[in-house]
């Protein structure tokens, strides 16, 4: 084992982390504001690979346009499912979990329906297709693309969150729904926008998986227990969500350099439990209401 | 006499705040005292700290000869503190019967009381509280239905179920009427006989009416204690509510 | 109370009487399908057509449907048509359980055709060697099994590399790094692929397994960059197989210099991963829709026209399932003639099908024959490189077919004979799976 | 006075009405598929049951009750392929492929039947009761605890996946040979079997029918309701949840044990989280505040599963998803609280109309069942 390698497996893990981030990162908006466990978090970002496809498809859309477009087809969904199930759950968080179990279900089955269940293909740039080397380490330009598209992202969140009026508002619902509506705060109007927003986050990361990996109605199961660990991991904050998967990105690419790709994943999750277990709240707790 | 309740330099801190700064309190058995003194004096807070829901930071706390300093809540209910808390805090699904069965706790093992399907003396004991809290006619009803008034009824009667030898009260009247308040504190002065009591209270008219002993809480310290009238007329008291009062 | 506890131990008394009851402890009856004069001959496909399975396994219930309508056509089996009795399995191996009981004693199929994992085939043997019933297993798989209730039409693990890894060795070079999917398929394959490798002179740098259904491929391919093999060898399977290829070119490897060797990318991974990636890998395979002979070309036409053909292209699963429906044609033919219609059981087809060839006229890949021994197939492999439109250019194919051998790699286990596996004590074990 | 659906000896005597039912099919069905199937259901009505009385009542949910029957279920299996090995055969076939020439130690209890039967059952016990204590203690509740669980048995899919010289991998195991019990062979197709499932079905339900109705099962209802509010009654919170989370295990391992005997097969796949998560579903149909309904809630989905599953092929999910949908929406305690509303409708009326017939026996309000 020399040095090199491991720097390249340390360097392989932001990456690894980015992926698990960028997956994490709409359950994380939609879980630490309204509390909902959306099951269904991996199936919006199937939705979102299948927009791509359908935009690149039919209308012959670049690829780089139908990143953005997605996040504004899956935000739209979202806002559906909100309005029409999601709204009437909010003070049953573990009914949410069951109704969008189900929602992931019919999600699942009508993409199937509509586009049959062989894979699709999304086609991306062929820059796209080509590494970057520095020498000593060793990154594929795509992979670079995502950890880009996700920093973006995490940095954009900051600024919605913590720089504007709607994110004041978005914290004053999560700290105190009850004190909020008594300034004047629509806290159900706040809890769709960020549904919304959460799901397009998930439209973003299909588009990129779906030139990562592959386009299929099941593939949204595989991201939705990790997203949902990192969140929780995190305590449903932002910054929670990024050390977490930073950590775990780092750790499963390290472990997997050592020893092999499925025993780095159950130590993952025995640390996770073990995690849990002296903070159960999360890396950095969301100081909201609780009793 | 020996104090039931004896709590020797409590302090607690969150983050850089001290909210109890080196307080001391003897309660004696068969007293009841009343804990009186502005928003944020930390009056609820002590009461926390001697159930055990958080742990101070220094000082000590002795409960019938035995040190009860950060033990875990059920232990300390065991030894036999009941606590009524200031947000009324009934089990809203279950019936009003089933609140106060659940609170006749004298099996607490979760073995033994899986098999343990009747309680002897139970229905003696849960007339008698019904009656006395006027629910005699309301045991079959989901608890999160009963008016706030009720509700604090259902829970003092719970805390009476558990038969404690110290009885914390938070707040206790707030929302009842008048005649409820006279109930209350005929209540009371007959539970001085096989119990203690500490009540929190805001309400001076009823402290005047049932406290043996007041003690006075200001910025997590104790400020004076003593009977009612002592109380009364020390001028330090009097700077702490009149000093509030002009804040208000 | 009093009454509810009376009412209770009613029901225990009952429950107990009808345990006493002497004939409820008999085993339930042994199956015994047979054929009825004047109706179809009923099989059961056992396949996902929902679920992550259904993307190779939907594609071989079509294709079954293809042949038996092609058969009925032709005139049925002995004159009788055949009727498939389709099940979903949901990709849930629970519900294959429960659908191969239900396709046999409520069904009452002759045969079963199904799955595409050992997985679920494990899930199902069980119940299929109880009810002594007969399996078609259409596909490649890992051997080390000597059950007298399957026939496998796809290559065995010895069959597959063979012919793959000298060829590999010979034009690419001597170093190689194996990368599968963790489960046995892969593991067992790999250690063929040892074999092989020994005796062409390579040597192994590494080998690597991954989640089934992951799709992070950046720890392996980093452990591939720092051994510089010469070229991969992968049993990686399925969704993952896609991701691997698709990593494999964003990561910068060149297929140039170090190509991907395969038993499993074939038409359809090739068409969902887009074709520039998998232009110039390797693939071992029976067979490839591009074999230029005219059983195949009327295969791959009459298949696209039909109503079957929807999905657009036939690959080498597809036509070694397409292959399983001639040979139950060809042994319930012989059986019927050597036990009489009336008698023909499942079991009898199975004893009756050892040697059965499918001719050059009926069999895409060329000629295949069940071994009489272990009732697997003898085939010839063929390489086929990946091409930039997704099709294979076929590279060698073998000159003849090769013996199935379950346990090559374990010859201290002994051999597979039609009755059950033979030890090296000269017991012969039925049913060892 | 009130609902009869909470009155308890009507309770009893519905349980009672559902196994005479349940006990009468073998006697008057000669259908062994239908047995076998049925025998699984039962299998699965045990795992709703646990789920319900783990989360109904005890307000644990637990997405991780694969756990419980994953293990029970390879103690079974590997009980039942030790059984099928001999002096010249020693070691299950699976293991020579993966180059292991001795019976590993894990294996070396499950030559024995007995020591097999109480490993499978003690050892998710035992988990339970270890990984719930440690838990519960630490007051890891709530959605937490549930995430915890998922992630528990992510690790265990894994591990079982990975060491594949001991657990077979992903194809996992499969007992060549039906299950033999004191010198019987149960036929997984016999009313034999059947009867044994019913066996653990009914114990179960009855047992856990007693601990809610016993002062156990008020604690633990009282917990669900507010924690918090209990330990200042005196009780020990973590203790509560610790045994009735076990209780549950130790159902879910026997149902695993059953399930095994009757597929004769275990793979990773009974520790899949999807799997875990259609138990919770089950019970969340029937209604998880009440057992029986929790049992049908199993019955319901498996058997429409089963039947409807092949008709509405192509859109099956979306008639199962859309259920779940609108069950969860408008019937948050599930189908039992139709039942529930329906009878307590009917006693409303019948208290207008015959003014006040005031009784005051036993009939106790359980709003939990």
């Amino acid at each position: 084992m020399d040095l090199g390698s491991l720097l390249n497996a340390l360097i392989l893990g932001v990456s690894i982390a980015s992926i698990w981030l960028i997956a994490a990162l709409g359950l994380t908006i939609i879980y630490g504001t309204a509390g909902v466990i959306n099951m269904a978090h991996g199936e919006l970002i199937m939705l979102g690979a299948y927009s791509s496809y359908m935009l690149q498809f039919y209308l012959g859309l670049p690829y780089l346009l139908c990143i953005p477009a997605s996040f504004f087809i899956v935000a739209f969904v979202g806002l559906v499912l909100e309005r029409g199930l999601i709204r009437y759950l909010y003070n049953r968080p573990l009914d949410t979990l069951l109704a969008t179990y189900g929602v992931s279900l019919v999600l699942m089955q009508g993409v199937r329906l509509i586009f049959g269940s062989d894979p699709k293909y999304i086609a991306a740039p062929a820059a796209f297709s080509s590494n970057i080397s520095l020498g000593f380490a060793s990154i594929s330009t795509f992979r670079v693309v995502i950890l880009g598209v996700t920093a973006l992202l995490v940095f954009g969140l900051w600024l919605l969150f913590y720089k504007t009026r709607f994110g004041v508002q978005v914290r004053a619902v999560m700290q105190n729904k009850e004190m909020a509506a008594s300034f004047g705060i629509n806290s159900g109007r706040i809890y769709m926008l960020t549904f919304a927003l959460g799901a397009g986050l998930a439209g973003v990361a299909g588009s990129l998986f779906g030139v990562l990996a592959i386009v299929l109605p099941t593939m949204g199961a595989s991201y939705v227990v990790q997203a949902f660990l990192m969140v929780v991991v995190g305590g449903g904050s932002l910054a929670g969500s990024v050390a977490a998967s930073g950590a775990t990105g780092e750790l499963q690419s390290v472990l997997a350099f050592f020893t092999n790709d499925t025993f780095a994943r159950f130590i993952i999750f025995v640390l996770i439990v073990v995690f849990l277990r002296f903070r159960p709240q999360g890396l950095f707790a969301q100081a909201g209401a609780r009793r | 006499m020996a104090g039931l309740l004896e709590i020797h330099n409590l302090s607690k801190s969150f983050d850089a705040t001290k909210v109890i700064n080196d307080f001391s309190l003897e309660v004696v058995e068969g007293t009841l005292c009343c804990l009186v003194g502005p928003n944020g004096a930390g009056k609820t807070t002590t009461l926390d700290l001697i159930t055990g829901r958080i742990k101070p930071t220094s000082g000590k706390i002795i409960f019938a000869g035995e040190d009860i300093t950060a033990k875990h809540e059920h232990v300390i209910a065991r030894a036999g503190i009941g606590r009524k808390f200031q947000v009324p805090a009934v089990l809203r699904d279950l019936t009003v019967r089933q609140n106060l069965e659940v609170s006749y706790s004298r099996q607490t093992n979760p073995f033994w009381n899986l098999f343990k399907f009747r309680n002897a003396g139970l229905k003696e004991k849960l007339d008698e509280i019904a009656t006395l809290a006027g629910l005699k006619d309301r045991l079959g009803e989901r608890a999160g239905i009963l008016s706030h008034g009720e509700t604090q009824w259902l829970e003092i009667g719970m805390v009476l179920m558990q038969e404690p030898r110290l009885l914390l009260m938070d707040e206790p009247i707030a929302g009842m009427t008048e005649g409820e308040i006279e109930k209350t504190a005929r209540i009371f002065k007959d539970l001085r006989k096989t119990a203690t009591l500490i009540v929190v209270e805001h309400d001076m008219g009823f402290v005047r009416e049932i406290a043996d002993v007041v003690t006075v809480m200001h910025m997590g310290s104790l400020l004076a204690q003593g009977t009612i009238k002592q109380v009364e007329s020390d001028p330090r008291v009097r700077d702490v509510y009149l000093g509030e009062q002009e804040a208000a | 109370m009093q009454f509810t506890r009376r009412n209770l131990l009613k029901t225990t008394a009952a429950a107990s009487v009808a345990i006493a009851a002497p004939h409820l402890w008999l085993p339930s009856e042994a199956h015994a399908a047979t054929l009825k004069k004047g109706e179809p001959i009923k099989v059961g496909l056992l396949f996902s057509l929902t679920g992550a399975l259904a993307v190779p396994e939907e594609d071989s219930t079509l294709v079954l449907q293809y042949a038996f309508d092609e058969i009925n056509k032709n005139g049925g089996v002995n004159g009788v048509p055949v009727e498939p009795v389709i099940v979903d399995a949901k990709s849930d191996f629970n519900v294959y359980s429960e659908k191969t009981k239900e396709l046999i004693l409520r069904e009452k199929v002759i045969a079963l055709f199904g799955c595409y994992t050992s997985a679920s085939r494990k899930a199902i043997l069980p119940t299929v060697m109880q009810r002594d019933h007969l399996l078609y297993y259409p596909t490649c798989y890992e051997g080390a099994e000597c059950t007298q209730n399957t026939i496998c039409t796809g290559p065995l693990a010895n069959q597959h590399s063979q012919d793959l890894i000298p060829f590999m060795v010979e034009k690419f070079g001597k170093k190689v790094f194996f990368v599968g999917s963790n489960y046995v398929w892969p593991k067992e394959s790999n250690k063929n692929a040892k074999v092989w490798l020994e005796k062409a002179g390579g040597e192994l740098l590494g080998e690597e397994y991954i989640p089934l259904g992951s799709s992070e491929f950046g720890p392996v391919l980093g452990k591939i960059r720092d051994a510089k093999p010469d070229f991969i060898f992968s049993t990686v399977v399925g969704a993952s197989d896609i991701a691997f290829h698709k990593q494999f070119k964003q990561e910068g490897f060149k297929v140039d210099s170090m190509p991907i060797a395969s038993l499993t990318t074939g038409e359809i991974e090739t068409r969902a991963m887009g074709a520039d990636f998998g232009a110039g890998h390797f693939l071992s395979a029976p067979y490839f829709q591009t074999l230029d002979n005219p059983t195949n070309q009327k295969f791959v036409e009459g298949f696209l026209k039909s109503k079957y053909g929807k999905n657009g292209t036939t690959h080498y699963n597809m036509e070694e399932t397409y292959l399983s429906a001639y040979v139950f044609k060809a042994g319930l033919e012989k059986a019927a003639a050597a036990v009489g219609v009336e008698n023909v059981t499942p079991r009898s087809i199975r004893d009756n099908s050892g040697g059965i060839r499918i001719e050059d006229a009926v069999s895409p890949e060329g000629l295949i024959w069940i071994d009489e021994n272990n009732f697997n197939t003898w085939l010839k492999p063929k390489i086929g490189q990946c091409q930039a439109d997704g099709t294979f250019k076929i590279v060698k194919a073998a000159d003849k077919q090769v013996a199935p051998d379950p346990y090559s790699i374990y010859p201290d286990a002994g051999t597979c004979t039609k009755d059950g596996l033979k030890g090296p004590d000269g017991k012969v074990r039925k049913n060892v799976i | 006075m009130g609902n009869i659906y909470h009155n308890k000896t009507a309770q009893w005597i519905v349980y009672a009405v559902f196994f005479a039912i349940l006990a009468v099919i073998p006697i008057k069905i000669d259908d062994s598929f239908l047995l076998n199937q049925l025998a699984t259901y039962g299998v699965y009505g045990m795992l709703a049951l646990s789920i319900s009385l783990c989360w109904g009542f005890g307000g644990i949910l637990n997405l991780g009750q694969g756990i419980a029957f994953g293990l029970g279920a390879y103690g079974m299996a590997m009980t039942m392929q030790m059984q099928s090995q001999d002096a010249s055969n020693p070691i299950p076939p699976f293991m020579l492929n993966n180059s292991l020439d001795h019976l590993p130690l894990l294996w070396q209890p499950f030559q024995n039947t007995t020591a097999g039967l109480i490993l499978s059952v003690a050892v998710p016990t035992l988990f339970c009761a270890v990984f719930g204590g440690i838990m519960f203690r630490a007051r890891v509740s709530g959605p937490f605890f549930a995430i915890m669980t998922l992630a528990m048995l992510s690790a265990f899919y894994t591990i079982i996946i990975d060491r594949q010289p001991y657990t077979g991998g992903v194809n996992g195991l499969t007992p060549p040979s039906a299950f033999q019990f004191a010198g019987v062979e149960v036929d997984p197709y016999s009313p034999t079997a059947y009867w044994v499932v019913f066996c653990f079905l009914m114990g179960a339900t009855v047992v856990a029918k007693l601990i809610t109705q016993s002062s156990f099962g008020l604690v633990t209802q009282a917990i669900r309701d507010d924690a918090e509010r209990v330990r200042f009654l005196g009780y020990s919170v973590a203790g509560y949840e610790t045994v009735i989370y076990t209780v549950a295990g130790l159902i879910a391992a026997i149902a695993g044990c059953c399930w095994v005997m009757l597929v004769q097969y275990v793979s990773p796949a009974q520790l899949d989280v999807s799997f875990s998560l259609s138990m919770v579903i089950w019970a969340a149909i029937g209604g998880r505040h009440s057992l029986l309904g929790s049992i049908f809630g199993a019955f319901i989905i498996q058997g429409a599963q089963s039947y409807l599953g092949d008709t509405f092929l192509a859109t099956w999910l979306l008639i199962l998803g859309g259920f779940f949908i609108i069950v969860v929406r408008f019937l948050p305690n599930g189908l039992a609280s139709l039942l529930e509303s329906g009878l307590g409708l009917l006693a409303a009326k019948r208290r207008s109309s015959s003014a006040a017939v005031e009784r005051n026996g036993d009939a106790n309000p359980m709003p939990a069942e």
